[in-house]
This record gives C-alpha cells, structure tokens and sequence, in this order.
C-alpha cells in the first residue's frame, strides 16, 4: 500500500513547495554546521577541559533535575489528570505559565525568590550558609523549574490516555488510592511517563536563559555546555561548532529514544 | 434498596440472598448507572442496604461489591492469574496465598490453563471468563454484570451464558445482571427489573414481564404488540393479527389502517411491521402463501385487527 | 458533583505532597517577582525607550515568524498528517530536531548556513548585498528556525485528530486535493491550527538563545525582550522586574488564549 | 466486476442498471472493503467496469461514485445545505446554482426545512437523509450505502427504510447497499450478495438467498438451520424439529442428542438454541406448553429430530 498511488489524489503543487521550503530552512542550517565542523581537529577539541567540564556539569545537572522533575511532577500529574477537585482548572494554569514564560524571566524570578536577598533566598542563606545562585545546586533549581512544567504536562498526557476505568476496576476489587496508583496506574502510563522524563531531561540539557540569568557563567560550576557555546562562538569558532556537534549528537539520541511516540506513523 | 442519582436515575428493588436479577431497558435508560451507582463509581443519594449496612455511605473500595465490566477492563499489563489475585492481594492477601486462590478461580471458570496469560492474548469469551473470576475472587457480596454476554460471538455468548446460570446459582450474594438481551433476562434471572428514562418501569419475575410487558421496548424484547388504553395495557401476540387490504367488516373490534413498513422471514412465517395511520407501529405474523397472496410488500396500505378475546389486559405497572 | 467525595477515596498524602511542593516551587518564583516589582516607579520604566523599542521589535519580529511558520508549516504538518509516502518518518524526524536542539546550537547552525561566510549567506550576499545576522530579519529568520517546529508538531496533531474520513468522503464528491484541503481540512483543524500558531508565537516572543547567538544585541535592531531584560539584569534590577512583568502579563495573556485547549478539564 | 484487495477480500458480480444488490456478511467479511475498493478510497486490483470504464484505474475524485458513510461523515462546519452543494460546487457548478440544487434534493429526501442546521443539530435520521441527498446530489453513476440504517432507532431505520426503498427505485444507476439486516436485503434489494471470509459465498435474488442460505451466517439472519452434507446444503425450519427428552424411536433419521444453551420467546411460541453433542447448533421451535411438559431449560439434555420430508437439499454455491 505505501508505494501505491495514493487513492485521493496527488498532492498539489501549492502545498509541496511550501513544505519542501519548511524542510529545507530546518535541515540545511544543521547540514551546513556538520559540514563547517573542523574535522581533523575535532578530537583534541573534545579532549579540551572547558568542553569535558561543560559537558560533565551538562548531563549531572541535568540528569538531577529529571529526578526531581519526576518525584515532585508525577504526583501533580495525577493530581490534574484524576483527581476532581475545585480549582483543577486554575491549578493547571499556575502549572502552565512557565511552559510560555520566557526562561529569561524565569531567570529573574529564580533570582528575585533565591536570590541572596530574596524572599526565601536570604532567611535560606542566614539559617545554613547556603545559597543557590552561582551553584550547581543553582543550575539544578533553574532547570527544574523550566523543565517541570513540560514533565507535569507531558506525564499528565499519557496519564489522561490510559482509561481512569482501570482504576475505578482496581477500587471495586478493594484497592486503595495508593494501591492503584502503584499497581494499576503508572504501570499503565510508564511508557508515556518516561517519555515525559525524556523531554524533560532534554528541555534542561538545552535551557540557557535561565540558567545563566539565574547562576551567570563560571567554569566547572555553573558553565553549562549552552553556556560554554555562547561564550566561545566569537573568539573560537572552531571550538563552538564542536560542541554544537555534540549537543547535536545528544539531540538525536534523545528522537531516537523517543521515536515510537513521534516518529512512528500511526 | 431505593438510591438516586440526581437527573440520572431513581430506582428502587428489594432483592433476597441468592436472587439473580436481571436489569433491561432501552439504551440511556440508566442501567449503567445502576450498576456504577451501586459499586461506587457514581454519586448517589438514597440507601442501599446489603447485610444491615448502607453501601451508599461506604467508599468503592470498601463496598464489596464485585463489578464485571462491559469491556472487562481486565488489567492489561497484569496476567490472567494476577488479575484474578489482584483482589485479595489489595485487601492484604500474602501473595503466595493470593495467586493460589487466584489460580483456584481460574479453575472452576474453565479457563485456569490461560492463567499465564496477558488479557490482550485471549479471545472474548476467556477475558470475560478472567474478569468473572477476578470480580468473584473479591468475594463480594453483591455481584454486578454490565452486559457481560455483550460483544461476543453469538456462540461463545451461549456457552458463557450456560456456565454463568450455574455459577450464580451457586453464588450466595445477590446478583444484578445488566443485559440488552431478553434471553438472558428471561433464562438467567429469577427477578426482571425493567429501566426505563431513569426510571423503575417494572420489576417481577421473568414470566410475568414477559406476559404483561408494561413498556413497549420489553413488549419488542418478547415479540408482543402492547396498546396502551387509560390505566390498561393490553397485549397480544402477533400471530393473533388478522391482515386485510381492505376495510375489515368482521367482529373484530381492534382495527387499525396502516402501511406495511417492513418485511421480514420469522421462523416459518413472516413477520410484517406495520406502521399504523394513528400512530403505534405494530407487528403481524402472517403466512408466506398469504403474504403473497395480497401482496404484501414494504408500503402496501393494509387494515390490522384481532379480536378482542386475543387481547390480555392489565393494569399499567405503576413507575 | 464537583464537591462531592471522590468515589474513588481520598488521594493519599504521599502523593498530595510532592504535588503540593512542585505546586510551590512553580509559583514561588513567580509570585516573589511580582512582589519584588517597585510599582511607583513601574510606568517610568515602562515609557523608558528601550523597554520601548525592544517590546516593539519583539512583537512584530513575532508576528512575522508566526505567520512564515503558519505559510510553510501548515502544508508540511498537512504532508506529515495526510499524505502517505516512504520517508515519512524521516522527513517527521529531521522536522523534530530542532524541537529539542538547545536555542544556542540553532543559532550556531544558522551563523554557519546564514552568516556573512556561510553556505547560503556568503553567495547571497555576494548577490544582493543583503545578510541576515545582525538585522531585524535576522531576529525573525532565529525565530522561524526555533518555532517552526513547534507550528508543525502542533499543527500535524490537530489536522491528525481530525478525522481523516471527512476528506475521503470529499474526494468522493469529486473535490480535488487542494479543495478537500482549502474547504474541509483546514476548517476542521481551525481551532489546532490556531492554537499551534499561537504556540509559536509565545515561542518566538521568549526565545533567547538562537536569537542572540545569530544576532548579538543591538538596541532597536537585534535587543528583544528576553535580551533587554538579560542585559539590564544585573546594571538595574527595577527595570529587569519591569521588563519581566511585562513579558509575564504576555505569557499569562496567551495561556487564556490558549484555555480552551489546555486548562478545561475534559 | 471482479476486484481484488490483496488479503482483504476477493469479489465478483454482474448488475444492470437499476438493480440494488444487498451486501449482507459477517462482521470483517469484507463487506466494507468492497465498498470502499469500489468509492477508490481503498487500493483494489482487478476491474470494476461502469459505462465501459474500468472505475479501478480511476481516482476516487473522478470516479462519481455516491458513498454514504455508516456514520454519515457530513461535515460538521457546514450547514446541510452547504454539505449537499459541496458535490456539485467540487465539480465546478456556481454557487447560486449548486445551492438551489442542494435544496432541491434536501426537499427529495424530506428534510428542506433543515437545510439552514449544521450536522449536531439534526437527529440520526435527519443527518442520514442529508448524508443520502448529499450522494445523489453529485449525481453518481453507482451508489453505495454503508449500512445507512445503523445506529438509528428501530422506529426511525423503519420509515427510512421505507423511503429509501422509494428513492433507490427511482434512481437510474446500480447500487449497492451493505446492511446487517435481513430485512433491508429482503425488502429493498434486487439482488443478495452474501460474502464471507473476504469471498463472495452466494449471488442470487433474495428468494434463493433466503430459501437456500449457503452460509450459517444467512441461515441464522432469515431463521433456517442449514446443515452441510458433502456438496449439499440442507436446509430446515425451526418449527420442522421435534424436541424429546428421550432417544425418539419414529421413523425421524436426522436426529441429534444434545443440550438446551437457551429459551427465548418467539412470537407465540417459544424459541430454543440447542448445542448439539456433535457440533452444530440448532434452533427449534416449541409450544409454551411442550417446553412446561418437557421441562425445557437452559442445560436440559435433549434429542432434536427433523423429518426427511422437511429437509429442502440443494447444492452448496460455488464460492
């Protein structure tokens, strides 16, 4: 069947041209960037320090925050997805506003409540010593708060498209609500759930605003690989694409694990 | 038992220890919503009184009330034997214990070879099996069936249908069984309740529902004409029709002109639906060499009548 | 019905309470810059020329990507949903890529593809004398790039949930391709296809990354919103909070466009 | 005609203008497949020759076939009259024009006064009448009708039926309606085509197909038992079996032990399916009064037999 012609007719002109533009303004600045890679020297680049840094700061912050992304954001999305209650609706919205909020401006509100003199930030700072911006610790919240509204919503997702029946199955054979959420639930939403976590880890891997507005830029502490590119694409050209290729690698690895729920034609 | 569901449903039945009864009704009738009303899936008012205590006061998972849905709703990450032991094991079962009770189920609904099984690798018939265990292994004290019989073969239906009636014959609790099907209603049940807009339109035995349907959707379910006169309905089977292409100038007081709307093979005989002038649809069973003889074809006008001693008449059922 | 018991039983607290903290942490931040803004001073800041010009220039650069994304995206995401062709995976694949690029790589993509030395730009250059870096059309060429995906992704969903049975039964009343697409297929998807353009337009508004890399910060030119508020961060707090108020009052305002897709519970 | 779907199913069939073939068959028979091979929305090898054009080897947009949906499938932004015109506009008729003729045939088919309502405005019957209007309109050559009395009530598949039947008389070209439902294939068709596992199982007039039914499937529709035989099919009525509870002793040879799977009402009598011990169910019809005497229920073990002199034998068709 997918060699046949298709039975409702050839596609027309005026929709082909404007798709075939759409692909090619997508892939030809990827292509072009492969290509201007400066191959022979790209290993001694990848060996360089700054970039293993970068890198290593890149995939543990991020990783950290898919963790706290999952334990804080599965609960709230099944709060949103089963749960009846007054206010679910402005609930979500709350949930929603950073999902469209420029990270920058996340940025800011980070700093305005953890700063050292923010609300939270300063009592923070007087009782422990400890403060985030300028931390690792700064870089994980950053990305946590970014990321979290794509986990709550993306998980939300697969746990609305598995049928609440099961779990009204699961209470008429004497299951608590915990019960259910255990052993009836998640199980049921686990592939949607890990790709919400997918996401998430990559929606972090790639955040820039936030992190440097909240934590600015300091090697091997808050200079993420984002960072790292941003800083060297004017003095070193060469070093800049080399990262790009990496973090290019990475994103293709990450649709690659997520291919059954994009990529696959239904 | 009386419960409501505001705008939904308002019902009311008494039920004994090992009674089955059967739930019918047109589609949108409430049925469902019984059914979920009683097993706590839906919020209602009123009492439902089952060993002294008002399950409408009690939460879903504390009611045991075993529900068997109409898609089963069998888990489908979990196999046939955990399915089954699911139950148990969520009211604190140790698990070793839980499975052999599990597997035990499985064995007296025929279907205990099958306990390693995923839901989505068996057919129809085995699911519906799996699920009438695991509702049973709940051991509740009140059964639900939401159409169980509902999307199987019509084979597969009828053997399930044999073993269900011995498997509720042996069932202590009280069963409400919710069916489209008036086999089921009249081979299966001991008690008939007829749903209708929400409401309780008739409840009896399957014999006397099946005689004097007080609603003209279980009068179609049992192949009866059923008039409504005042506070009477009167019945009469459609082989008591009389079929003319002309006035009628007999004895027969019940007469109504029409169109014959639809016919259609009915045993050895064909069944016509006739399309009154005044308004009811009625059907009238005539003979193949009678229909051909006056030329009965979908839109021939025609005069129905039957005698009045054909007719049984009873007092409307009160809602 | 809303308040009454859930029938299923009361949600335990091991679930209500990471879902109450990933509540706060979302909200925190935000309510903490709201408080943090010095509303006497706030209409100064908000005639200030520069909050000026880079809100100007960050909602026409906007619009204008939307509506490219809308021209090019809409027949794409129309190829990915409709048409059946070998390749399609890939194609959907290579669309999806820059959804989880990181912004600075794109933009390092687009410097290699579009620069003054790049593969397109020199010879277009070269040509007509025109570049895109560091000009208003570079901004929305930043923008188009980060959002198109997006536009495709949602678009491709809301023409899928339509179904596709309406445009057989269209081609059996003798409609053409381009027919079934102009006078059934769109109308059907309308509420998607808005809502998808939409989404690409808060995307272009808050994107920073792409945006600076490709163009740097040229006040009036290249100084969007997210950069204004990334320059002024530090030199001058109030004006940050001012900036970030702005761009969260936008971000709030989209989402109520956006309700009906989002916040209404099923 | 003779198409080809690779793996779906395999069909061929002659009519003349005018004719209306019944496509009756199980569920996933192919019945749909057949339909949407010959609309062009589904890829068929073969040829399917209209007016001396094979209809195969030309897209569906051109091929002025008339479909209506099973689910009407009209489209919902569009008001009924809109959704009737879009034929005629698609093929290039000014819009003035194209909407008198979109009234024209809504008032056809009944139903003018809603030409101003969008499709969730209009009730099942009401969408299926602008769903057949919108067909015609296109003036299609060939017609094919997905089970258009699906999913309607029994009141309002009848009238539809009724007039249906009218419409299809008077429209000049072939058309072929898929139905589950003996009736439509009895009363409205010119001709039956059974199919059954992707194959065309019997092509006749709806007298052979319901006197001599060479599947179970169209036994079962118009009520026969058919029973295979070598190369013959034997068909008998319900009413012909004799039910005991012990092995009958007469001169019956068609006899079979088995087992009572259900009751149900049938008219005046009352209807059982029995599993018989060897195989094949069968249905039989008794007196209220034998089955009270017999002891008649579900599980009871009994002795079917049928008379030769009742047998009709006739040679299975040739698939």
């Amino acid at each position: 069947m997918r060699t046949a012609p298709d039975p409702l007719g050839r596609p027309p002109a005026l929709l082909l041209v404007p798709a075939a533009l759409a692909t090619a303004l997508l892939v030809v600045p990827l292509a072009a960037m492969v290509a201007a890679v400066d191959w022979p020297g790209l290993p001694a680049q990848l060996r360089s320090e700054p970039l293993r840094d970068a890198l290593w700061l890149s995939l543990t912050t991020s990783t950290a925050a898919m963790l706290v992304c999952l334990l804080l954001g599965l609960p709230l999305a099944w709060l949103l997805a089963r749960v009846d209650f007054a206010g679910r609706g402005a609930l979500r919205a709350l949930v929603t506003v950073p999902l469209v909020l420029p990270p920058v401006v996340a940025g800011v509100a980070l700093r305005t409540a953890f700063g050292r003199t923010g609300v939270l930030g300063a009592p923070l700072e007087e009782l422990t010593g400890f403060s985030f911006p300028f931390t690792v610790w700064g870089v994980v919240l950053a990305h946590v708060f970014v990321s979290l509204p794509f986990v709550v919503i993306a998980v939300e997702g697969a746990l609305r498209s598995a049928n609440p029946e099961y779990d009204a199955a699961a209470a008429t054979l004497g299951a608590s609500r915990w019960t259910g959420f255990r052993r009836v639930t998640v199980p049921l939403a686990l592939p949607g759930i890990l790709a919400g976590m997918v996401l998430g880890w990559a929606r972090s891997l790639g955040e820039f605003g936030a992190t440097i507005t909240f934590n600015g830029n300091y090697p091997g502490r808050t200079q993420t690989m984002p960072t790292l590119i941003y800083v060297t694409r004017q003095a070193d050209q060469d070093a800049a694409l080399a990262l790009s290729l990496v973090m290019l690698v990475v994103s293709v690895a990450i649709l690659v694990m997520l291919r059954d729920r994009w990529l696959v034609t239904p | 038992m009386r419960l409501t569901v505001p705008g939904r449903l308002e019902a009311g039945l008494t039920a004994a220890d090992g009674d089955v009864v059967a739930v019918i009704g047109p589609n949108g009738a409430g049925k469902s919503t019984l059914v979920r009303a009683l097993a706590g899936l839906v919020q209602a008012d009123g009492h439902a009184r089952l060993d002294g205590v008002n399950l409408l006061r009690v939460p879903a998972r504390d009611r045991h009330v075993g529900l068997v849905f109409q898609d089963q709703m069998l888990f489908p990450h979990l196999t046939a034997r955990d399915n089954v032991a699911f139950g148990p094991r969520a009211r604190g079962v140790p698990r070793a214990e839980a499975d052999a009770a599990a597997v035990a189920w499985l064995d007296r609904l025929g279907v205990a070879e099958l306990a390693g099984r995923r839901p989505r690798q068996l057919s129809g018939g085995q699911a519906q099996r799996v699920a009438i265990a695991r509702a049973l292994a709940a051991d509740p004290r009140l059964l639900l069936l939401d159409e169980p019989m509902a999307g199987l073969d019509v084979g597969v239906a009828t053997s399930l249908r044999l073993e269900l009636s011995a498997h509720l014959a042996e069932f202590t609790g009280v069963t409400l069984l919710v069916t489209h099907d008036a086999i089921d209603a009249l081979t299966i049940a001991s008690h008939v309740l007829v749903v209708d807009e929400g409401r309780v339109a008739q409840f009896g035995t399957p014999l006397e529902v099946s005689q004097q349907p007080a609603t003209d959707h279980v009068a179609r379910l049992v192949g009866l004409n059923v008039l409504r006169r005042g506070d009477l309905l009167r019945a009469f089977s459609p082989t008591a029709v009389t079929v003319d292409v002309q006035e009628p100038h007999g004895s027969a007081r019940n007469r109504w002109p029409g169109r014959v709307a639809a016919v259609s093979p009915h045993g050895g005989t064909l069944r016509l639906v006739v399309r009154t002038t005044d308004g009811p649809e009625l059907i009238a069973d005539v003979t193949p060499a009678a229909a051909t003889e006056l030329g009965l074809t979908p839109g021939r006008a025609v005069w129905l009548s039957v005698k009045e001693s054909s007719v049984r008449s009873y007092a409307a059922a009160p809602a």
